[in-house]
């Protein structure tokens, strides 16, 4: 139940650094052994569709993972590297790139990998009827793929786009056999057929997935710690959305590998031998409450800087992630090369706070101790989705009601139903609200900030929940978006995060948590750099 | 319930028993129409499109488009009294819809998961009988202080909500003993902590009941007429006080039935077992309402069966319901 | 020994309503006051239940959260018992066909046994406070209603409401100074049974999640709150958990030993 | 000859409460020895005593069955006495067999539990017995349920099992209670029978002209000491004790009208004219296939009882209900004080309900279990305001204290309970009462205190009496007139005496006959 709508729409960037990312390296002397079954239980819903081209967010990125694979990866420095393409060439107007395939990899169907394919996933990926969210906005400056020859594909784009090999990098845009996407969509979801490790050979919906190793696997991406068939004989993937039973699942040895780990686990987990912890933030945006700047109050710059200085989010992130989580200053997740850093901005300052309410003319305070403005209450409307904060999140959001109060904002939190939150978004009833979003680089701000991403959907839907109209933010973004000059597009999205947080349009809380706990018998387990999803093919089981 | 029924004592077992059955089939079939119609304008009381409901809710930005076809594919662009024929044409032939969040047909989903909650729902039955029944023995021979204690703990077993009792055994027998699994794995032992979860706060209802009816046995004239005749102890609660704990045990059967599917939504939950208990919340709490409503009225079918079966039990057990 | 439960049964009920009504005298804290550094503190004797994930005081909570916790319980029994009076006495009083109507329709709430009912309300609805609390209502008032049926049907033919006509008395007579009263007296036991039953049946739907949420300070809230720490701070969950318990208990007790009374005379 | 049972100075106590004190008897094999006593005097318990089943302490000088002394006998050893050479006949023939069980089951299992035989061997036994125990198609009634037999045969049932392993001594407590004079006439033979085949009987009973049947000697028993005791003879035609004095005078057995049963005075009696005040005629009821009434017509004057005497199912207290207008003739009216009465509107009729009253078998159940005493009577009295001096001086005219005011009727004994019926009944100062088995559930000489007070009442009130029972005894007692009723009909009717002097119908000779009597048995 977690945050599976985060990465609704996912676009390319520039590299990932993965800060806390381990992987749990083998010691010395002990060679990996092969066979056994590994059991993962996952926190995340469960998908309705095992291919991610539709639809597309994170829990089917977590499974397909394991049974699929991209066109080119990341390593752990950022970088892309090469995994199923083995070389790449953008044309000078950057409107056409040109991907060289692997040799001789077969889908496990048999069927080879070839330009074919991959023109026939993005046509699969672009076509209306396979309802792709994620992928499909990935591609949405790609106008369509030709063949060169039997291991070359041309993308040919509308307008260049820097962030390309990011968005190929993400498991939402995996090459699948183009026989298998021939099949019923109803079909492919249950059993889509990849180049990966492993094989999904059986799902139960509501329980688990049951996945085989591909004895004939042989394109690992170039970051792997080895080559040929994965060591483990199969994966059972279960649901246990239960935080509480998943670790005590995890403590009883009845499951390998849980995610979603929450912050008390994390800690009770390092005081054992038995467990692993594996911290792997998502890209993307950092998570934070964003300040809607489109109505009162907080359409006053003063009263948003008023809000962020009397919010004590510190005590309140050491108090409920016992370190777990480190507080961030930043519009981006601390794995974006990109991202900016500025502590300053948002230090805990309740005298800064009243000075600032008092210049905007909040003077008075009720009896309750509540600012008031010609008779009107300093009232916030927070609409806080039960579905993505975790409870954790939905304590800070208490304890920085509690904090606020002080300075005199009277914080009104009503915990939601997804629609229902949608719902007081679309209606555009909020003065704050969280909302965590993954994806890969720092294209994230042009979703997010934006003038268009105002706009709601016809579903109510919108990004831009901080509402910044901002013509000169816009322009810097649509440009960063377009260049290819590494120098450029850092300065560009530098200028871009100084107008958002010097606009105190965001208080930024922590990257998005992606905790991994392990078995300590559990070996060679990493998370993917791109997305932050655990890869089970250099793991094995050391017992 | 009872019908009249030829009292004649020669009447022939047809005579007897077919126009009860006919009237039973009749209420059963006229319950489950009163249910399906009941759950289908319910949930036309439900805020929001349910085309959208379909394709993933709000935000998942579903295409004018979309949302047509999908009206179309379900039907929901007829006019609401012929969806409800449909509909109810759809149930006759057991078609309950397709699960709008596992993308499944209901029945498919209902079948995979039905078996683990009947499972468990049976041997807590049969545990919670045997506490109750060990119970009230005990405070059948033990006297008043034994029946004092055992109604004391009849009380607290049958006050103990699902979720408390699941996490303290958890607690203990897992977290700190380590002895079973937290979460219910295949197999015997993963079965105990979930069956105890259902078992213990049904035995304390059974228990009250069965304790009282055995107590009342006991002191009645008839059992000292029994002993009068050279009945011991054992001869008495055997042959006589039991049967008449049974009836009004019998008598809770649906109720029961209804207790156990409830637990089993907390218990299946908090064991992460399989079953419909669970695929219930979930819908519920992602809004499937084809599945919930496919739920309720397979869960209405059961319920409708366990009270014809216990009927039958009654009247066998109880002649007296017979004569009347 | 019936005696002593029945004594602690009272006294439970006592603090209850001491603390539904006066929470300060029991605990002068607030419930709300956040100390972000003294979280997850177990039981001690600064803290008796110990601290919760913002460091409020658990006891405080408990207290304060009496109050609300209680009211869910009856409100969701006056529902019940509300809604039965009036089906129980139709089906009770009224012509045969009345009665038969009746019958039939809980016979069809019936087919909707414990929880479902409720489930099926809040997808209609929605979770929440209140729709829980509606639907645990609605979920118990086919059971009551029988029981009130079968009270009426059973005082109605009983030989003193003859007697009262053979004296002449109109209908009006017989209704409320016979019939009435003397449903009365097993509705009163009914709700006291109620209000436990109710409480933990509300609680468990805020457990799944379904119910009260938090900050409040209601017990179905601060266990949804505490579920997640199950594993490590214990005390979240087990002592708003105990006072479920202990209502109910104490509850179920009172109405038995009322019960118990009824039947001597 | 040594006697098969011998109990000297017996008595049991529960906890602190002696219920049979310094109680001495003996048994002879062949003779029946009797216990006569009202509710309460503990004669239940010492037969009991013989079982070992009395749940209390038990102390004797002596307590021998044969060559077996109980007190000292172990568990296993009395279990075995039990139903091999003890034969119970208990209380109650309605209750005593479980519902839940065949008949024959019942029965069978005395000699499973004493004998080593096969169920074929042991189901064709029962069936014999049955048959010896007077049960027709003792087959058939082998199979069913208690519920689906008669009062009389679930009594012959119930001795069938006593008697199936031929035990020495049959202990019979009140074996004819509640049963129809002639079932009961019946049961007392087939007892007699037994008692002439040798074996010993223990009779509890308070009703005298059973015991004086049946017994050859007899221990009057009062609070649980005998007062009185020594051969049925004597005992009758001699009685030594006031308190069994009281006791052989309070059977109204072959008592004539107006003959005092207590030894309170009479009233002298008001001056009325003998108009009749109710009338029924042609009154027939049906219920399903079952017709109830059929064609039943009377009067009653003004002053006068009208006795209904009739066995179970004979449609008497339809006829009651249907004068009361509780149910509607299908055929035939009554008419009231002249006028129209079941054919009207229950509303036009309720401002003249209480010109007629009634009094019911079960007092207690006609009470509303939340009123006390005094404010059943203040609702009966029709004063809203808290008339307490009304209330008082009611509860005095049926012989009660008014301090019983305060109390609740659950509280009160069987003779008080039906005394407060009485005075709410008379309180709306009505001309007709209908007594609908008023005195049947009540030990003699509180049902001799209660037919005197009606007596009284009716003399000094003018009261006319639809009197409604089925014990001959009593309605002869009672009754001025008399009809008598079976299967709905009435068989005959006419004045009292002279039903009874020379009865026309068969049926009815039959009824007297059967109809016990307290007579020396020589």
């Amino acid at each position: 139940m977690k945050r599976f709508l985060s990465p609704l729409i996912a676009m390319a960037a520039v590299g990932l650094l993965l800060v806390g990312c381990t992987t749990t390296a083998a010691p010395r002397g002990s060679a990996p052994v092969s066979g056994g079954t590994l059991v993962y239980a996952t926190g995340d819903a469960e998908p309705t569709c095992l291919d991610p081209h539709v639809g597309g967010n994170y829990p089917q990125a977590l499974v397909a993972t394991q049974y699929l694979e991209s066109l080119v990866s990341k390593n752990k420095a950022g970088d892309i590297i090469p995994w199923l393409a083995t070389k790449w060439t953008e044309s000078a107007n950057g409107l056409s790139w040109d991907f060289t395939l692997r040799k001789n990899v077969k889908f496990t169907d048999g069927t080879p990998l070839n330009a074919e394919a991959v023109a026939a996933n993005v046509a699969h990926l672009q076509d209306p009827a396979t309802g792709s969210s994620t992928g499909y906005l990935a591609l949405q400056k790609v106008t369509g793929v030709t063949v060169v020859n039997d291991l070359t594909a041309r993308f040919t784009l509308s307008t260049p786009d820097s962030a390309l090999l990011d968005s190929l990098s993400q498991p939402w845009l995996a090459i699948e056999s183009a026989k298998a996407l021939k099949r019923s969509q109803a079909v492919n979801c249950e059993s889509p057929v990849g180049t990966g490790p492993f094989i999904v050979t059986k799902w139960v919906h509501q329980q688990s997935i049951s996945l085989v190793r591909n004895d004939k696997y042989n394109s690992p991406p170039a970051d792997a710690a080895h080559t040929g068939p994965a060591y483990l004989k199969a994966i059972q993937w279960r649901f246990l959305p239960d935080s509480a039973s998943r670790y005590a699942a995890l403590q009883s040895g009845t499951v390998d590998v849980i995610d979603n780990a929450q912050p008390d686990t994390l800690v009770a987990a390092k005081k054992t031998k038995d467990l692993v912890a594996i911290d792997a933030p998502r890209p993307g945006a950092s998570n934070r409450i964003e300040l809607n700047s489109s109505i009162a109050p907080f359409d006053d710059k003063r009263v948003r800087e008023a809000f962020i200085r009397s919010a004590d989010v510190n005590d309140a992130i050491t108090s409920l992630f016992f370190g777990t989580a480190k507080r961030s200053y930043s519009a981006l997740s601390s794995v974006e090369k990109l991202g900016i850093s500025e502590p300053k901005l948002f230090t805990y300052d309740q005298k800064a706070a009243a000075k600032l309410l008092d210049e905007a003319g909040w003077t008075q305070r009720n009896s309750d101790g509540y600012r008031v403005k010609d008779g009107k209450v300093l009232e916030l409307n927070f609409p806080v989705s039960t579905n993505q904060s975790i409870p954790a999140e939905q304590s800070l959001f208490e304890q920085l009601q509690a904090t606020t109060k002080q300075a005199g904002f009277k914080v009104d939190l009503h915990p939601l139903d997804l629609s229902s939150w949608y719902g007081a978004l679309g209606a555009n009833q909020y003065n704050l609200v969280s909302a965590p979003y993954t994806k890969v680089g720092p294209d994230v701000l042009r979703i997010l900030y934006d003038s268009d991403g105002t706009k709601p959907a016809p579903s109510g839907y919108f990004a831009n929940h901080s509402q910044v109209k901002d013509p000169a933010l816009d322009a810097l973004l649509v440009r960063a978006g377009e260049t290819s000059d590494q120098k450029e597009r850092a300065s560009l999205y530098k200028q871009a995060q100084d107008i958002i947080l010097g606009g105190y349009y965001i208080l930024p809380l922590y990257d998005q948590q992606n905790h991994y706990l392990l078995r300590s018998t559990v070996k060679g387990v990493r998370a993917m750099p791109t997305v932050s999803t655990p890869t089970m093919y250099d793991a094995w089981l050391s017992r | 319930m009872a019908l009249p029924v030829a009292a004649a004592p020669r009447s022939s077992v047809a005579r007897r028993w077919l126009p009860w059955l006919l009237l039973r089939l009749g209420g059963v079939v006229f319950v489950l129409w009163a249910v399906a119609t009941v759950t289908f304008f319910a949930i036309r009381l439900i805020p929001g499109d349910p085309a959208e409901a379909i394709l993933g809710g709000p935000g998942s930005q579903a295409s004018a488009a979309a949302l047509a076809k999908a009206r179309a594919d379900f039907g929901l662009d007829q006019p609401l009294p012929l969806q409800y024929l449909h509909y109810l044409g759809r149930l006759a032939v057991g078609d309950l819809g397709q699960s709008y969040a596992l993308r499944q047909p209901v029945i498919t989903v209902i079948g995979q998961n039905l078996g683990g909650t009947l499972l468990l729902a049976a041997v807590s039955l049969v545990v919670a009988a045997a506490i109750a029944l060990g119970l009230a023995a005990w405070s059948a021979w033990g006297g008043p202080g034994a029946s004092a204690v055992s109604s004391v703990l009849e009380v607290v077993a049958a006050a103990v909500p699902h979720f408390w009792l699941a996490i303290s055994l958890i607690l203990l027998f897992s977290t700190t003993l380590d002895w079973l699994p937290p979460v219910s794995i295949p197999g015997a032992a993963g079965l105990i902590l979930p069956v105890l979860t259902l078992a213990i706060p049904l035995a304390g209802f059974l228990g009250q009941v069965m304790r009282e009816s055995i107590l009342d046995a006991m002191a009645s004239p008839f059992v000292l007429a029994a002993r009068a005749r050279g009945e011991g102890s054992n001869g008495v609660f055997w042959r006589h006080a039991l049967r008449h704990a049974a009836i009004p045990a019998i008598g809770l059967a649906g109720w029961a039935f209804g207790a156990l599917i409830s637990g089993a939504v907390v218990v299946e939950t908090i064991f992460a077992r399989p079953g419909i208990g669970r695929s219930l919340l979930s819908a519920v709490q992602q809004r499937d309402v084809p599945l919930v409503v496919g739920v309720v009225i397979v869960v209405a079918l059961g319920y409708m069966l366990v009270t014809t079966l216990t009927d039958l039990a009654d009247r066998l057990v109880d002649p007296r319901l017979r004569a009347r | 020994m019936r005696r002593v439960t029945l004594v602690l049964a009272v006294a439970v009920i006592v603090f209850l309503v001491l603390a539904a009504l006066a929470p300060d005298l029991l605990a002068p804290g607030n419930p709300l006051a956040i100390h972000p550094l003294q979280s997850f503190r177990g039981p001690s004797f600064a803290h008796p239940f110990g601290t919760d994930e913002s460091g409020r005081d658990i006891y405080t909570r408990i207290v304060h959260g009496t109050g609300a916790s209680l009211l869910i319980g009856l409100a969701a029994t006056a529902i019940g018992v509300g809604l039965a009076l009036v089906f129980g006495l139709l089906a009770g009083l009224g012509p045969r066909w009345l009665d038969f109507g009746t019958t039939r329709f809980l016979e069809v709430l019936f087919a909707f046994p414990g929880l479902l009912f409720a489930l099926l309300f809040i997808v209609i609805y929605g979770p929440g406070v209140v729709t829980s609390t509606v639907a645990v209502g609605l979920a118990t008032a086919p059971g009551y209603a029988r029981i009130i049926r079968s009270q009426v049907l059973v005082v109605r033919r009983a030989p003193y409401l003859e007697a009262a006509l053979v004296l002449g008395r109109g209908p009006a007579h017989r209704l409320f100074r016979h019939l009435l009263p003397n449903v009365a007296g097993s509705l009163f036991v009914l709700v006291t049974l109620g209000i436990g039953q109710s409480i933990v049946w509300a609680s468990s739907l805020s457990y799944l999640g379904l119910g009260a949420v938090p900050p409040a300070a209601e017990w179905g809230a601060m266990l949804s709150a505490g579920r997640t720490y199950i594993s490590s701070f214990w005390w979240m969950t087990f002592f708003p958990g105990l006072f479920i318990v202990l209502s109910a208990i104490s509850t179920t007790v009172l109405g038995r030993g009322i019960q118990q009374r009824g039947r001597l005379s | 000859m040594t006697s098969l049972v011998s109990v000297r100075n017996l008595s049991v106590t529960f906890g602190r409460a002696e219920v049979v004190a310094g109680v001495s008897f003996d048994i002879e094999a062949g003779a029946c020895t009797a216990i006569v006593g009202e509710s309460g005097s503990g004669k239940s318990v010492t037969a009991r005593s013989l079982l070992g089943l009395t749940g209390g302490a038990v102390r004797a000088a002596e307590l021998r069955f044969d060559q077996t002394d109980l007190l000292t006998a172990s568990p296993r050893r009395l279990q075995r006495l039990r139903g091999r050479d003890i034969g119970f006949v208990s209380q109650g023939a309605l209750v005593a067999l479980d519902p839940l069980r065949p008949v024959g089951r019942e029965i069978a299992d005395s000699l499973r539990l004493h004998t080593a035989s096969t169920a074929v061997e042991r189901s064709k036994r029962v069936i014999e017995l049955l048959g010896e125990a007077g049960v027709p198609q003792p087959a058939l009634r082998a199979s069913q349920r208690p519920g689906e037999l008669s009062g009389g045969l679930r009594q012959r049932a119930i001795i069938a099992s006593a008697i199936a392993l031929r035990p020495r001594l049959l202990i019979a407590d009140e074996p004819t209670t509640a049963l129809d004079t002639t079932v009961q006439a019946g049961i007392l033979e087939l007892i007699e029978r037994l008692r002439d085949q040798g074996t010993a009987i223990l009779l509890i009973s308070h009703d005298l002209a059973v015991v004086s049947r049946l017994a050859s000697q007899v221990l009057v028993m009062k609070e649980g000491r005998v007062v009185e005791s020594g051969s049925s003879a004597r005992l009758i035609d001699a009685p030594q004790h006031p308190y069994t004095r009281r006791l052989l005078n309070a059977v109204p057995t072959d008592r004539p009208r107006f003959d005092r049963l207590t030894e309170a005075p009479a009233v002298p009696a008001a001056e009325v004219t003998p108009d009749v005040v109710l009338s029924a005629s042609g009154l027939s009821r049906q219920f399903g296939d079952l017709q109830a009434v059929d064609d039943v017509s009377f009067r009653l004057r003004r002053g006068r009882t009208l006795g209904i005497v009739g066995e179970s199912g004979s449609g008497k207290t339809t006829v009651a209900r249907l004068t009361l207008a509780l149910e509607r003739p299908d055929a035939g009216s009554v008419s009231l004080l002249g006028e129209p009465w079941s054919e009207l509107a229950e509303t036009s009729r309720r401002p003249r309900r209480p010109r007629i009253g009634a009094i019911y078998q079960d007092a207690l159940s006609s009470f509303d279990p939340r009123l006390t005493v005094g404010r059943i009577l203040r609702d009966s009295l029709g004063t809203p305001r808290r008339d307490y001096l009304a209330v008082a001086e009611l509860l005095r005219s049926v012989g009660l204290s008014p301090s019983l005011a305060a109390r609740r009727p659950r509280l009160l004994s069987g003779g008080q309970q039906q005394r407060v019926a009485i005075a709410r009944a008379i309180a709306p100062r009505p001309d007709v009462l209908i007594c609908d088995e008023p005195v049947s559930s009540l030990d003699v000489s509180v049902q001799a205190q209660v037919l005197d007070l009606l007596d009284d009442l009716q003399r000094s009130l003018g009261l006319s009496y639809l009197f409604i029972t089925h014990d001959l005894g009593v309605v002869r007692h009672m009754s001025d007139d008399l009809i008598v009723m079976r299967a709905g009909r009435v068989v005959e009717a006419g004045p009292t005496e002279d039903v009874f002097r020379n009865p026309a119908d068969e049926y009815t000779r039959k009824l007297i006959a059967a109809a016990p009597r307290i007579e020396a048995v020589s």
